[in-house]
């Protein structure tokens, strides 16, 4: 048992939950969950299950706080006490706090802000259960429940971790593998229509080669978890009569975005709202 | 909805319950569907999800070995907390517990405590040493009305499934269970709203903002209430009172059928 | 001794502290022993010793969460540190904000707040000794204070605990009897005029049978705590000129409250303050 | 008040305290009636009830047996904490605790402390295992002015009454006591005013508002200071404060009486 | 040793760090050492090390509870978790906001308040090491850091501790001294001008007659003090053209405050600024 | 500064980057001066002050006996909290922590805890019973930017000269020392901002403020990294990425020569 536990990827290439190394977890995306929302979503990713919520854009609260030329996103990361093997304080602790500053981020680089001057679009996301990735997937989720209010965004972000145990690189890291004692874990998210990273993380440690080699795999990673996103996303939007705008149409909006930081004009962006992200 | 449109509303909702109709075609003291499952957590040591229409709501139990207290080295003991996530309606805010979830939390603790299902003895590890403390959390998925006995459901249903886990010495076996807790007893709670002169049962969340008086009653079993709480700006007449009394112990009779 | 305890009504009808079943304890009050106050009252209620305040109304503090329809209640039960065997923190506890949300609810009940739109009326009530039913005399001082302040109510707010103990139904539990194995605990308040119920709780394993049987002594111990009420404004008011409506005057107002929550029209309402409620 | 009345009648205090005259002909350093009772709360196990003028607060100790700091593994604390009751003025809130309370039990709590008239040493049960800890508790029902002596009073006048519970193992017997907590000082804290050029003791509240610098000085006996505070934004010549050193002690005498 | 430490005045009247009973350590002022703040000073006090840093005056936050006649200070004391033998929670403790207040009062009283109604001056004091008499260090400090700021003062403040140990009235205690059986401590602060005393707090038992005494070697310690502050002002302010008003010309001034808390007309302050104040 | 001119500097440091030009002459992967001092607190038993331009942290370690977790029973802990003092800019604000300064202590946290250079099983007094906590506690003093890199430089130079007090039985020895903590490596963490199309190392507080997106990357030796943190509401392209995790090691290697 022991000596097995150190096995990461056995000789026939296969994880101990039998994943190859760049396979992720069976991931389920269910739509309008919470009937009292904007928009909303549920998703299973593994063991991992998170409900999120898209309310808004609403006026900012407190007043004096909102920014007069765009939206702010608030973003909140909450575990269920039982959604871990350790009770937790239901309390909301440092570890939920980041992770709820760097999530909202991502997602204020993909939303169109500069629409919503002097409001806030309320992002909450509650995990029940849990194993490894949990913050992925919450991002995961969240995307699709803004799609799903219908929030205008310039791509869907799309979210997994990737990593090492053993000595292996290996995508959609489980508890097990990220408590290996060499593990890497990097969760890493993209807008999924241009591959540029809104969300990276790290702790472990790892050289040069190892970690643009392990990109590339949560790159590919991503867009799996892209092509779920957009599946789920076509259900709803099935009748919608706009086409879905191709990689190649996007890329013009790409140069944009590395290359400035100031608000695009609203002519620009109007074609870009809940379907026509798929 | 404006203050004026609300008024409008309740206007309309009083007159049609005089008129012995609701909203959605129930009869006064008829329950929304109800659906219970226990799929929600591989974490909780005992869960369950309830959804009384669309009101939804989850409850997880862990249990913790801890120390007892000094006058009652013998006994275990077990908390119910509730809590308004802000994902389940633009009425709650993220913060710390309001008014409003602390009664729901504590009137949902005492339908479960003073029913006596649970022998808090069983909870002792070692005498002195050792006993196990059970959190029973409830996160409220979306708001519809009637949390009160959504959540006393849930919280029931939850324990109903739960497990103490493997101890090796004061250490839990993660993933490993020993023995299921055991309910003598099935409380139930149901909960009348006043809304005008009239008075109905599981208010969805409009009938709810617009009754003034709320009143909660517990049953342990077919024959005993266990515990009640009046809530609301309004009032009950003791006449109104009685025949509260009187149909929640038929209708939880009903409802106990479905745990 | 032991077997003394057990038996909380003896062969002559009497309880541990020399009562009767439908007997409550004794009940002092002071009007007006909190100069800065509005109005207020000082009571005893067997152990129990309490005072309470009123503050306003005055203008609603957030301003943006006033109800610009009617006034709203601040009810505040808080205990001191020493008013209890064990010592209690401080801080208020979960138990005193939720005693504080049901007694402020019942007040509202009675108090014509729609005399007094987006104002707070603010009360205060501090237990300094304690010995089982300290709600239910918070409730009754901070009614009498109500009425010292001259804020105009239907009625005054009377209420009492009644219960069960080793078997006997009986009226005013103290912490013995609160403490039986078998207890019952029934804190309950009406308007003392109509008998409607504004506050009810339970505790403890009861029949409906016995449930209503103690319903009854409740509502007539409720009418004992009333004469002490009245009693003691009659005092403060006795060179009012106006007439106290008797229980009769009330009937038509009483059929209505059941009716219909909508507020009354003011001119029903003018001579309904002060001593008026005696 | 609006802001401009206070203003008038700040300059009204001044120039009447000028000519000697305050608002209730008191002399300068006259005290308001003072009533000290003790009978509060029978759960207390000790209390007193000290009414300065209008001013009224009450004090209540508790003893709760507990471990003794690693250091001093022979001594017990006490420890003196004041709340401004939002019952007691329209000018206080509820809410934690804010700068006026937090330096008014401290004042209070060193105004006791440093009279040295309690042996910490006594309030030991077993070496490095069981001690007191006093809780010194007070709450302001009425704030007419000058709670730093008001509360002082009521402290002492609570601890001389104080009893140890009787204790079986380390549970307190409830109820029941062993014997009395001996203070071997009887230390009384006098606080003055300054408004305007004038220097007044025991202000009501319009001459503490109108004050803008106020000294609070403990005696632990008739010849020795214990403690001191200055508080306000205004200031005391050393000559002003040497006079108010005499008087802190002549006055102290005088009041220790009443203990 | 143990003897030894009994022993706080030797026979050649020298207490344990060397200094006679009339001494202060050595004190050290840089100013300007915080860039941002609008002025700043660190101050070295025998172990004692300090930064102060003064921001505003601006607008005061809430808005609701500004003065609309004068300027608020708000004072922060603060401790660093480092800055004691035993590791101090980092959070603010009831200490540190008791001394907040005095000392925000004791600097209230030096300021022309009057010139910026509505206003909030921030003076934030931070304590990095320490061993007895931080606060009137910090007091200290932050006079200097006012100047530094040009905030119009009637006079700087200048601060020292006094107090007596084993049987001595010494000045400037160090913890070795605070801590012996019959200590006294007692902090004190002065408009260097007028000493007029504005901060005063004792601990310990002490007779009329020794207090007296020990006064007066508090006033003549803050003048030293006095000393130091106005040498490290004058360095900064070499070239300022006014003349430094002698202690004679604020004389006037000076029966003003004692006779009367009423604003001064501003026509009577107008020469009191940073350098002048030397 | 209105938002107007800020929009304005933005565009100016925005098109000068382009150009290749900072601010202050410097190249895009210059640091400023970096001064490290060390004389900041004689009570810490290890402290640093360092000074990136005019970015000044302190930092200062104390250790704590105390008990280890139950599931770690030979290991000692290390934690690392920044507070962001009101006194080091008009932007911060005294109260309570806020996402800012809890992403900063976590940041700073990971990069020392990932490098693995602390040995916690050499935190271990006694197994089982007693371990050392180190508390690295930062403030920052002057905020001119890149807090990220000067708080981590501060921590493992503080970390550096840190040294176990001396222990009596389970106290401390006040004042007396036995051993120094030894680091097997020296995590550096290097921080980059993108401003416009451009991204620059070290930025300064108006570069800062004109960035969008901030990537931060520990290496705890010359060839490893070993974590990461990206921040902001803007993106990296992966290439970017890669550029980054390049010049971290490149330029980790030059700081680490300062430690």
């Amino acid at each position: 048992m022991k000596e097995e536990e150190n096995v990461y990827v056995n000789k026939h290439g296969k994880r101990i939950d039998n994943r190859g190394i760049d396979e992720i977890r069976e991931i389920k995306i269910t739509i309008g969950v919470i009937p009292e929302a904007s928009g909303s979503a549920y998703l299973e990713w593994g063991q991992n299950k998170i409900y999120a919520a898209v309310y808004g854009p609403n006026e900012f609260v407190p007043k004096h706080s909102s920014d007069p030329l765009r939206a702010q996103v608030k973003f909140n990361y909450r575990m269920a006490s039982f959604s871990v093997p350790d009770r937790k304080n239901p309390k909301p602790g440092r570890r939920e706090i980041e992770i709820s500053k760097v999530l909202g981020e991502a997602l204020e680089r993909t939303i169109f802000l500069e629409r919503f001057p002097g409001t806030q679009i309320e992002v909450e996301t509650h995990i029940v259960d849990s194993n490894a990735g949990s913050r992925v997937a919450a991002l995961t989720a969240a995307s699709v429940a803004l799609a799903d209010a219908g929030i205008p965004m310039r791509s869907l972000i799309s979210a997994c971790g990737v990593g090492k145990a053993g000595g292996h690189l290996i995508v959609d890291l489980n508890k097990h593998e990220e408590d290996a004692p060499d593990a890497v874990d990097i969760p890493l998210a993209v807008m999924a229509n241009s591959n540029e990273v809104v969300l990276l993380q790290m702790d472990g440690l790892i050289s040069k080669e190892e970690f643009n080699e392990v990109m590339q795999k949560g790159l590919t990673a991503c867009q799996q978890v892209y092509e779920k996103q957009k599946a789920v996303l076509k259900e709803k939007f099935l009748d919608a009569e706009k086409e879905v705008p191709s990689k190649e149409d996007l890329s013009e909006e790409k140069n944009d975005l590395n290359g400035n930081s100031k608000p695009e004009a609203p002519e620009a962006m109007d074609s870009m709202q809940g379907g026509d992200l798929l | 909805m404006s203050e004026i449109l609300w008024e409008l509303q309740t206007d309309r909702i009083v007159s049609d319950l005089k008129a012995g109709k609701r909203l959605d075609n129930r009869g006064l003291n008829d329950y929304r569907k109800i659906e219970i499952s226990h799929d929600v957590s591989e974490n909780a040591d005992g869960c369950a999800r309830v959804k009384l229409g669309k009101t939804d709501v989850i409850a997880g139990v862990k249990f913790v070995p801890g120390e007892p207290y000094p006058d009652m080295p013998d006994e275990g003991s077990i908390s119910v907390g509730v809590e308004l996530l802000a994902l389940a309606s633009p009425d709650f805010e993220s913060g710390p517990p309001r008014e409003n979830s602390i009664e729901l939390s504590r009137v949902v603790d005492r339908g479960v405590r003073e029913s006596k299902s649970i022998d808090f003895k069983k909870l002792c590890i070692k005498e002195g040493e050792l006993v196990w403390i059970g959190f029973v959390d409830l996160y409220v998925l979306n708001y519809d009305g009637n949390l009160f006995d959504a959540c006393s459901i849930a919280a029931v249903a939850a324990l109903k499934k739960a497990r103490f886990p493997k101890l090796d010495g004061k250490k839990i076996v993660k993933g490993e269970y020993s023995s299921e807790i055991k309910l003598s007893k099935i409380p139930i709670m149901t909960t009348f709203y006043k809304v005008g002169s009239s008075i109905v049962m599981d208010a969805n969340l409009v009938e709810e903002k617009a009754s003034n008086a709320r009143l909660s009653i517990s049953c342990s079993d077919d024959k005993t209430m266990c515990a009640m709480q009046k809530g609301g700006n309004g009032s009950f007449t003791p006449e109104e009172v009685s025949k509260c009394v009187e149909l929640a112990l038929e209708k939880s009779k009903e409802l106990r059928k479905l745990l």
